[in-house]
């Protein structure tokens, strides 16, 4: 079972206690901090109890099925290294824990700097206990994301907002090179399984895509170990609460990337591109950390680039490939972990009591903290390498390591220089974190007097200070066991002979570390005031990482993305419907072009005159209503009119009556409606002054040429669908069906009720939604300010009838309809029948439920516009929403009514009813869809017809509103 | 006879239909009623849709699980055939859960923005549901027509100049990719002769040689039209704006739209230009590829350089359609399986965010505090009544840190950051890109699987730096953060969406081994073929749910 | 008879109509003639004037004299199209003196003026009850108001008023 | 013979009634003014309801009278529009 | 026949092509209309043209391709004018919104700069 | 056209001269548009062939179809009837509204309305 490991319970601890956190109510701060502190330490507990088992070289495996297709399983591992971190991990997080109940302050949130830190904890955690590649991905970005929060916790400051996101954004890069390493190690081997890579290393070495393989993973683990060049977000992390800074910037966080860099050493190491990368990236930060620490003049920022420095070293020591050296890099992280952490917390002690971090303005506090003053200089000097404390036995290590020859190549020679002038440099800036803070005299004032913090704020620092000298002075008899585990762990076979002496005798090392030592303090005798004084650091003082960064993102992110997006998109509407334009005809064309384009010889009698003629009409009306759609709308409508005309007597001529007839009716119910916007629209004869010049004609041409390319192309499909032979389609099923089973002559409108009557359905309710839309749309509508006043036209007649008092008012409008509006009436009835005839014969001849819609539509408009809005609606109660609701219940209802048939749906019935003294008469399920259609279209044309000419009379209500006013 | 249970199949589509015509029965200003009814009916569909899903993945392996049912009781490839199989399925329960996060979302204030909200709204699940089940190509159209209405008509509810500005561009260029739909059809109509998609892709492998120069151009012309909808670069320049414009609600819905024209692409290339396709094997997988991949990169340019979250939020929308596509041109089956699980994420996620938006912006400045619906409703003689009842619902404590919670997820998510489903769908994608047979395959990665990789990897990191920069201007920068009045009814939709993703990560493996079925089963289009035709097509007994 | 077939000529009309379309079956009598009711009631809600006719049996006399005149017109404007500019030829306005009141019986006369190619309805004022008429042919404007007033409007007086 | 002749006038009477919509279509091109456009393309309506009428005497089929019926019936609805719109630049008042 | 026909889809796309390029949204709505007149043509087209053969059947009620027109295409045209009706007035009203709420008849609803 | 075959000579000789007569009114009427040069003259072109024009195609098919079934066929009067009720309400509509137009511009060839003549004559009497 799951809750049966305690490995899986080292994870799920601190998660758990991370939600519990922030779900406890805001007041319960000491609840929360004791949450915190029982978490850590069942961690560390937990940890501690596997010693035996991992102590015996086993590995202890925890798996549970993730997603096992994929090779992603939660699988736990721990073996000695991981152990090994795991402990330091909740360890000093513990403590932390201790330290942040007395540094966070009441006005911040606990339970939210718990929650952050706590997951973070599991997060670290499970980047050392992972057995699988992929999650550690996994974990290892979480680290990034919980870091990031915790960076960001004060985000009210500038500085805090700023360097979580530069953290987050550098160590998600590399997470995400990670994981492409990762994936591709699991290309190479086949698994993600750490075990399963672990044994692969000469296969992935040997694979050609191990150089990829390796920079994408190191891309990972350098920039999480804040590692040359990418080490600049880590002094800007500095903004994050101490203990945060401590606990992620020591111990935890950054030592994630040496971490994975010592795991897959096994793997990965010993070729020169490792050699020269890891080799690089590691001298440099270790040179260039210690060169800046010595310039800052902030306390955190010091040790910031400190710690840079001393990861540069284990990277260092990674890089050189040789086991002994890995023993050293391993050491030197745990070494590293306790003292920085101990200075961390100390820097915070500082910070908390005087107020200020400010190297310039903190000195002689020794005089009133001198405990801390002490632990604070022990830690230093085991940062410095000084002899009985452990960084000394550490750094013993790497020189020793230094000075023997590793691979042929000129990094190598160069290594044990740099390694002795980091170290000096280390000194030099150790000397003057003690000597600027706790000697000289003490200033004028502070902003708060500082004393020594309670007992359990130090406690932390006593501890880990304390280990720094136990460790130092007794070194086998305290870490030497558990130091061997984990380097056993790492090692396993190749685990070289090493010895964890304090006094090996004058050897070379030795001389190195007193030529860091000796040389280091007199560097800071020499230019220690000047480094007090000092702005920014000499000669690498205006390569400013973050402004770089932050320069290289606006340009990149931001900048240059806007420009591209600019010039890769476009929030025209032209361009866009000619990039579309353009796409369709590529499309249709090189289909054609690659593959060939054959035109068959199939035709239907020879051209004929009257249809050449009837074509030369249609084609001058389309012409010419593109040429006058700008500034003769009314003319352009008229010759569109023309054109749809055309059309219709085409498919009348060739054998589509039923296509005729409701191109016809939609023709002119179209007419009227485009009339009917036609108002709003503004008067061309005040135009725009339209862009001229050779741009212009440019654009136009171009877009000649797409239409003309677009016409051309369809003309040739068009002409190659028609002379072919036809195909064998399944129209034959419809045309021997239609009467015997859908009981129809008119095969389309069989089609149309029955074989595809679900089209019908679907396209009905199209027309219902579409008039719904424009029924909401006008509702809101606005016209623009111009065409608020009445027409012209009408201004002018309103004139005139006000001329003649005599008349009846708006006598003009009066008369113009006086005569014919009876016409328009009597017509009425007319319509209703003809629509009753379109509908009943629709399925045996042309017509049908939405023709005689459209015809019965167009009779309500005709009264519409005899009589006008008022007259009408007085006399006739219209609610075409019901109307659209009803036809689609019928339809909906018909089709469903075959379910009571056991039938699927729309399945039709139809039987021939013998009534008295009328006869036999068809009746068709059919035909009751087709009413359904029918009241559909009636209710949606009248609405969208309706809601148009609303408009008018909303604007007359308006205007009489505003005379009242 | 049929069994009531074996209308299931078309229930997705009568559901909603039904619904949204009743409700115009009633009054338009009975909006507590209009709001339960459309409430019920969406819950009843996710119910439908779950009950589909178990009858599509009922038994192991890949094939022998298309259901086919012949509307009108006319077989195929005659009549109008819906088609049930895992893919469809899948859609089907997307669209539900969208859909009822949606619509509970809009009861907070949206759904009385403008008249007929929830028979649009219903007719909008109808078309998208009808464009998933349908195996008929004019069908196909047909129900594209009417998701596209009702989108029309969302987009614009609520109205406004950004609004209309935006549908004018929307429906301009949907009304000419709907050309382009008509033209492709008819061409292939013209060509081959039938509409049935499975008919199609028999008749294919017949077709003489001579018609295949056209057939290609008709296809070719069709999948611009879906490619448009779907948001490949350079058709997509429409998406971000209209988007944007679009209320919460619908804007969550139009995460799933530009999924339906992948959905088409996915289902069609695989149907007739899979393997058995003869010389039509493969046609334009190599555009759909490097387009998929033009339009992440312009997608995750467009992530970067844009300052508004609703842009933010369509950018990454493009980045997850480029995705997909490019994912369909590779054409493999893992890594189809993989884009199918990409595809469930990002739908949710991009949705989750377009919900969210509102509440945030509501956090930055005072005045969208007030009802947004009030200000746009004033002066409009006809709404002003309705405007008058107060908004439903409680509000929610703590709005603002559950906001910033729910925009952290969020931002997981799209940049496919562990430990959401974000990171597994990529994980999938990226995993089955470079292990095409399966991990510790034999086979090796070609120069666009590289590409396509970086560019799925680096669209992600897009996605976390503007998302980053968002989120800290939003939620960290200002000093005095106002507190949204968020509801209940608004954030939980969110909270649930950002929970089905979480869901989707800890229960990986279950939708993995489902999308991977549907996905082989994709690449058997005879299967399919089979089961949709019926064995003597002239027999007159079909319309059954077949197993 | 009033309420349930308010327009009974109207509905006999639709009816034939209907038959005319279909076919003159028992069966069309009965359909057509519900479907008759049906608009004749669509027709009554929107309350028309209501003409009266009462010597309704002239109509068809009317009819032949206007189908007459209309051959006859359609002859002359041929004429006229084919001459060209051949001869010289005077259009204008005239403008008639109505007695005629009735909506209907003015439509009617509207129609056969129109329908008559050489005639064209321009305007009627109903305050002066002027009716303006534009001729394509006009030798003699004293004669067109002649035959305007004579031929059809005494026609149409009798009939309806 | 009398077939000949019919079928001559009626492909004579097809080319007579499309040159008439020629004619027409001339002025709904060249205006001059907007109720010559109208007017004329009234009369292309009512050429084009001829030419149903003789294609179907010509095809021997009835099923081309619904749309001369159509044309005759509502097919002045839309130059009613026109022309209204003309008079009082709106359709419906 | 065909010839006539083919050219005449392909003007009609090239006038409706040219006119939806135009910035005013009146020409973009009489271009969508031009365009589904060519479109509908063209699904029209597909079927093959016939003369005097309306796929309606005689009073026996058979009939077959050889004797009458291809339906289909017929039946989806008639789908397609309805929903290009539809969509031309949802066209018409928006452009008239977008007229009414930014002032200006351009696609963009602004005047260009 | 075997349908035409079978119809008797007289029939089709009667359909096809009315034929002719109504498509050559129609065609006359529509070159009256091109040739008038007035709208108001214009107006009256069209007539031609709502007019006989119609009316002779109708009585042709109406015959031709009636010889051709062998039954009476005479829906098409309705074509007719229809056409002489509606042509006049748009030509009524479009010749006021061209008329209106014509005096909004103060064009000179066209006559003032009833109204204004009436003041004028009253003026002018009082005169
Ligand atoms: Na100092
Ligand atoms: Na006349």
């Amino acid at each position: 079972m799951i809750a049966d490991s305690p490995l899986f319970w080292i994870i799920a601890l601190p998660f758990t206690a991370s939600l519990l956190a922030i779900c406890l109510p805001a007041r319960a701060r000491d609840a929360v901090t004791w949450l915190g502190g029982i978490a850590t330490l069942s961690c560390l507990v937990l940890t501690a109890r596997l010693y035996p088992s991992v102590a015996g070289g086993e590995t202890i495996r925890h798996e549970v099925e993730w997603i096992p297709e994929l090779g992603l399983d939660f699988t736990l591992r721990m073996d000695g290294f991981a152990w090994m971190f795991a402990l330091l991990v909740s360890g000093i997080g513990f403590l932390v824990v201790i330290y942040s109940r007395y540094y966070i302050s009441p006005e911040d949130s606990v339970r939210r700097f718990y929650f952050f830190f706590l997951a973070f904890t599991g997060s670290m955690l499970g980047v050392v206990t992972s057995g699988n590649l992929i999650l550690l991905v996994v974990f290892w970005e979480l680290t990034s994301i919980f870091s990031f929060l915790l960076i960001g916790y004060w985000y009210q400051n500038v500085a805090a907002r700023d360097g979580a996101r530069m953290a987050l954004t550098i160590t998600a890069i590399g997470g995400l090179a990670l994981l492409a390493g990762v994936l591709i190690i699991g290309h190479i081997v086949g698994s993600y399984d750490l075990d399963d890579v672990l044994a692969s290393g000469t296969r992935i070495r040997s694979h050609q895509l191990y150089v990829p393989a390796l920079v994408l993973i190191l891309l990972g683990a350098l920039t999480k170990s804040a590692q040359f060049p990418f080490h600049f977000w880590l002094p800007n992390a500095m903004a994050a609460p101490t203990p945060v800074s401590a606990f992620l910037h020591s111990a935890t966080m950054v030592k994630a990337g040496v971490f994975l860099m010592a795991r897959l050493w096994p793997v990965l190491s010993g070729t020169p591109e490792w050699f020269v990368i890891v080799g690089l990236a590691g001298m440099a930060s270790l040179v260039l950390g210690a060169y800046l620490a010595m310039f800052q003049q902030d306390l955190k920022g010091l040790l910031a680039y400190s710690t840079i420095s001393h990861l540069g070293l284990s990277t260092l020591l990674l890089s050189l490939g040789s086991p002994l050296a890995a023993v050293a890099a391993i050491f030197h992280m745990i070494n590293h972990a306790t003292f920085k952490a101990s200075l961390f917390m100390a820097a915070g002690i500082i910070d908390h009591e005087t107020g200020t971090r400010d190297l310039r303005r903190l000195s002689g506090l020794f005089r009133y903290m001198p405990i801390t003053g002490t632990l604070a200089t022990v830690a230093s000097a085991a940062m410095a390498g000084v002899p009985l404390l452990n960084g000394f036995l550490s750094k013993e290590m790497f020189f020793a390591e230094t000075v023997e020859r590793h691979a042929d190549h000129w990094l190598d020679i160069v290594t044990p220089y740099a390694a002795v002038l980091g170290s000096a440099l280390s000194v030099t800036y150790s000397v003057r974190l003690i000597h600027s803070i706790f000697l000289g005299a003490p200033p004028e004032s502070f902003p708060r007097r500082p004393h020594e913090p309670p007992f359990w704020m130090g406690f932390p620092v006593l501890f880990l200070v304390l280990a720094c000298l136990v460790v130092g002075t007794i070194p086998g008899l305290t870490i030497g066991t558990y130091l061997h585990v984990a380097v056993e762990s790492v090692l396993g076979a190749d685990t070289p002979q090493y010895s964890l002496a304090v006094w090996h005798g004058f050897t070379l090392p030795l001389a190195m570390s007193t030529v860091a030592l000796v040389g280091g303090t007199l560097l800071y005798l020499a230019i220690g005031d000047y480094l007090e004084a000092s702005e920014r650091p000499l000669l690498l003082g205006r390569i400013n990482g973050q402004r770089i960064f932050e320069q290289v993102m606006v340009a990149i992110s931001w900048r240059g993305a806007r420009s591209l997006e600019a010039i890769l998109g476009t929030r025209r509407l032209q361009p866009q419907l000619q990039l579309l334009m353009l796409a369709a005809v590529a499309a249709g064309a090189i289909p054609l072009a690659v593959d060939g384009l054959t035109l068959g010889k199939y035709e239907v009698k020879g051209p004929e005159l009257a249809f050449a003629g009837l074509w030369i009409v249609g084609a001058a009306c389309a012409v010419t209503a593109a040429r006058q759609a700008k500034y003769h709308r009314l003319a352009s409508l008229v010759l569109l009119g023309g054109t749809g005309l055309v059309t219709c007597m085409t498919f009348m001529w060739l054998s589509a009556p039923d296509l005729a007839v409701t191109q016809l009716v939609v023709e002119i119910v179209t007419t009227v409606l485009l009339l009917l916007g036609l108002r709003w629209l503004p008067k061309r004869s005040q135009a725009i002054v339209e862009p001229v010049g050779a741009a212009a004609r440019l654009r136009r041409l171009r877009d000649l040429g797409l239409a003309i390319a677009a016409g051309a192309g369809m003309t040739v499909i068009a002409y190659a669908v028609m002379t072919r032979i036809p195909p064998e389609t399944i129209a034959e099923y419809f045309l021997e069906r239609s009467y015997l089973e859908g009981g129809g002559r008119n095969v389309v409108n069989v089609i149309l009720v029955d074989f595809r009557g679900f089209d019908t359905f679907g396209e009905i309710t199209v027309l219902g939604i579409v008039a719904l839309t424009v029924f909401a749309l006008l509702r809101r509508f606005r016209p623009a300010p111009d065409s608020i006043e009445r027409p012209e036209q009408q201004h002018i007649q309103r004139v005139f009838d006000e001329a003649y008092p005599e008349r009846k008012p708006d006598a003009t409008a009066h008369d113009y309809l006086f005569v014919s509006s009876v016409i328009m009436q009597w017509m009425f009835p007319v319509i209703i029948v003809l629509a009753a005839y379109l509908f009943l014969r629709g399925h045996d001849a042309p017509g049908g439920g939405f023709a005689a819609g459209i015809t019965m539509a167009a009779g309500f408009i005709l009264q519409y516009m005899a009589a006008g809005t008022v007259w009408v609606e007085d006399r006739l109660r219209i609610l075409p929403v019901k109307w659209i609701g009803g036809g689609l219940l019928v339809a909906v209802g018909t089709g469903a009514g075959a379910f009571l048939a056991g039938a699927p749906f729309l399945s039709s019935h139809f039987q021939y009813l013998d009534l008295p003294f009328i006869g036999e008469v068809p009746l068709a399920t059919a035909t009751l869809f087709d009413l359904g259609v029918f009241l559909l279209v009636v209710g949606a044309t009248v609405l969208m017809l309706i809601a148009l000419a609303h408009q008018s009379i909303r604007r007359l209500r308006a205007s009489r509103i505003e005379e009242q006013a | 006879m049929m069994g009531w249970t074996q209308h299931l199949l078309i229930a997705p589509i009568l559901l909603p239909m039904a619904t949204g015509a009743a409700l115009l029965l009633f009054d338009e200003r009975r909006h507590r009623f209009k709001a339960g009814v459309n409430i019920a009916s969406t819950l009843l569909l996710l119910i439908l849709s779950i009950a589909l899903l178990r009858i599509a993945d009922i038994s192991p392996g890949p094939g022998s699980l298309t259901h086919s049912y012949a509307v009108g009781g006319w077989p195929a490839p005659f009549g109008i055939v819906l088609v049930l199989d895992r893919l469809s399925a899948l859609m089907l329960l997307l669209t539900s859960v969208l859909a009822a996060a949606s619509m509970t979302y809009s009861l907070a204030r949206w759904h009385r923005a403008g008249p007929h909200f929830h028979t649009l709204f219903q007719l909008l699940l109808m078309g998208i549901n009808g464009a998933f089940l349908t195996g008929d190509l004019f069908n196909l159209f047909v129900f594209f027509e009417v998701m596209l209405a009702a989108s029309y008509g969302l987009l614009l509810h609520g109205s406004g100049p950004v609004r209309v500005r935006a549908g004018l561009h929307y429906i301009a260029i949907n009304l000419v990719s709907s050309l382009f739909f008509l033209i492709g059809v008819s061409l292939i109509y013209g060509v081959i002769g039938t509409l049935n998609m499975a008919d199609l892709a028999m008749r294919l492998v017949e077709a003489e040689p001579g018609n295949r120069a056209l057939f290609e151009a008709g296809a070719a012309i069709l999948g611009v039209a879906f490619l448009i909808k779907a948001g490949m670069w350079p058709l997509c320049f429409w998406l971000p704006p209209a988007y944007t414009a679009a209320a919460a609600p619908v804007a969550a819905m139009f995460a799933l739209l530009s999924k339906v024209g992948v959905y088409v692409v996915l289902r069609l290339s695989l149907l007739l230009f899979g393997s058995d396709a003869g010389a039509l094997t493969g046609f334009g997988s190599q555009f759909l590829l490097f387009g998929g991949m033009a339009t992440i990169v312009f997608g995750a340019i467009g992530v970067l350089a844009t300052q508004s979250m609703g842009r933010l939020a369509s950018y990454n929308l493009l980045v997850s359609s480029g995705t997909l596509l490019a994912a369909i041109g590779m054409g493999d089956a893992a890594v189809i399986s993989g884009a199918l699980f990409y595809l469930v994420s990002s739908t949710l996620t991009v949705s989750a965010l377009f919900l969210l938006i509102e509440l945030v912006e509501r956090a930055q400045e005072p005045g969208a505090n007030l009802l947004t619906v009030t200000m746009e409703a004033y002066g409009d003689e006809v709404d002003a009544e309705g405007d008058e009842e107060q908004e439903v619902g409680l509000i929610m404590p703590g709005a603002l840190a559950i906001v910033g919670v729910c925009f952290g997820c969020i931002a997981l998510l799209l940049a496919g950051f562990p430990p959401l489903s974000g990171f597994i769908a990529k994980f999938a994608l990226l995993a089955a890109m470079f292990n095409p047979d399966g991990l510790g395959g034999e086979a090796g990665i070609g120069g666009p699987t590289w590409v396509f990789a970086a560019l799925v990897i680096l669209s992600g990191l897009a996605a976390l730096i503007s998302l980053l920069r968002t989120g800290i201007r939003t939620f960290w920068a200002p000093v005095e953060a106002v507190m949204p009045r968020v509801l209940v009814v608004e954030a939980a939709p969110i909270i649930v969406l950002i929970v089905a993703c979480v869901v989707l990560t800890v229960q990986g493996a279950p939708l993995l081994r489902y999308t991977d079925a549907a996905a082989q089963s994709l690449h058997m289009p005879a299967n399919y073929i089979d089961r949709v035709l019926p064995p003597s097509a002239s027999g007159n007994e079909t319309g059954e749910i077949e197993r | 008879m009033n309420r349930v077939l308010p327009y009974p000529l109207l509905a006999a009309s639709l009816l034939i109509m209907w038959m005319l379309l279909n076919a003159f079956t028992l069966g069309h009598f009965v359909l057509g003639a519900a479907i008759s009711m049906i608009a004749t009631h669509a027709m009554t809600s929107l309350q028309p004037s209501k003409p009266r006719l009462r010597r309704w049996q002239l109509l068809p006399r009317l009819a032949a004299i206007v189908m007459l005149d209309i051959l006859r017109s359609n002859l002359a404007v041929a004429t006229i199209v084919l001459q060209g500019r051949r001869r010289e030829r005077v259009s204008g306005f005239v403008a008639i003196p109505l007695e005629l009141r009735d909506r209907t019986a003015l439509a009617l006369l509207a129609c056969i003026v129109t329908s008559t190619p050489g005639t064209a309805w321009v305007e009627y004022d109903t305050d002066t009850e002027i009716l303006l008429i534009h001729v394509l042919d006009l030798i003699d404007e004293d004669g067109w108001i002649e035959l305007i007033k004579n031929r059809y409007e005494s026609l149409l007086l009798e009939i309806f008023e | 013979m009398s077939a000949t002749i019919l079928i001559w006038s009626l492909t004579l009477a097809h080319l007579m009634l499309v040159l008439a919509m020629a004619c027409n279509v001339y002025r709904v091109i060249r205006g001059p003014r907007a109720q010559d456009r109208v007017l004329c393309l009234d009369a292309m309506y009512v050429n084009a309801m001829l030419l149903v009428l003789t294609f179907g005497m010509r095809t021997g089929s009835t099923h081309y009278f619904e749309a001369a019926l159509v044309i005759a019936i509502i097919g002045f609805v839309s130059s009613v529009a026109l022309a209204k719109f003309l008079m009082r630049g709106e359709v419906i008042e | 026949m065909e010839l006539i026909l083919a050219i005449a889809i392909g003007v009609l796309t090239g006038s409706g092509v040219w006119l939806i390029l135009r910035p005013r949204t009146f020409q973009v709505i009489i271009g969508l209309s031009l365009l589904s007149y060519a479109v509908n043509l063209f699904i029209f087209s597909t079927g093959g043209l016939h003369v005097g053969q309306a796929p309606v059947l005689g009073p026996d009620g058979s009939g077959t391709l050889a004797e009458h027109a291809d339906p289909v295409p017929q039946a989806l045209v008639l789908t397609a004018i309805v929903i290009g009706f539809a969509t031309t007035a949802l066209f018409l009203v928006v452009l008239l919104a977008s007229r009414g709420l930014t002032g200006s008849d351009h696609v963009d609803g602004r005047e260009p700069r | 056209m075997t349908h035409i075959e079978s119809l008797p000579a007289w029939a089709a000789l009667l359909t096809a001269l009315f034929v002719l007569i109504g498509a050559s009114l129609t065609l006359l009427g529509a070159i009256g548009t091109l040739r008038f040069h007035r709208f108001f003259e214009r107006v009256h072109a069209p007539t031609l062939g709502t007019s006989w024009g119609t009316g002779a195609i109708v009585i042709s098919s109406m015959i031709f179809f009636t010889v051709l079934q062998s039954r009476p066929v005479f829906h098409e009067i309705l074509i007719g009837a229809f056409i002489t009720v509606t042509t006049p309400v748009t030509l009524m509509l479009l010749a006021r509204a061209a008329l209106y137009r014509d005096r909004a511009e103060g064009r000179e060839d066209v006559p003032p309305h009833p109204a204004a003549l009436r003041r004028k004559a009253s003026s002018g009497g009082e005169d």
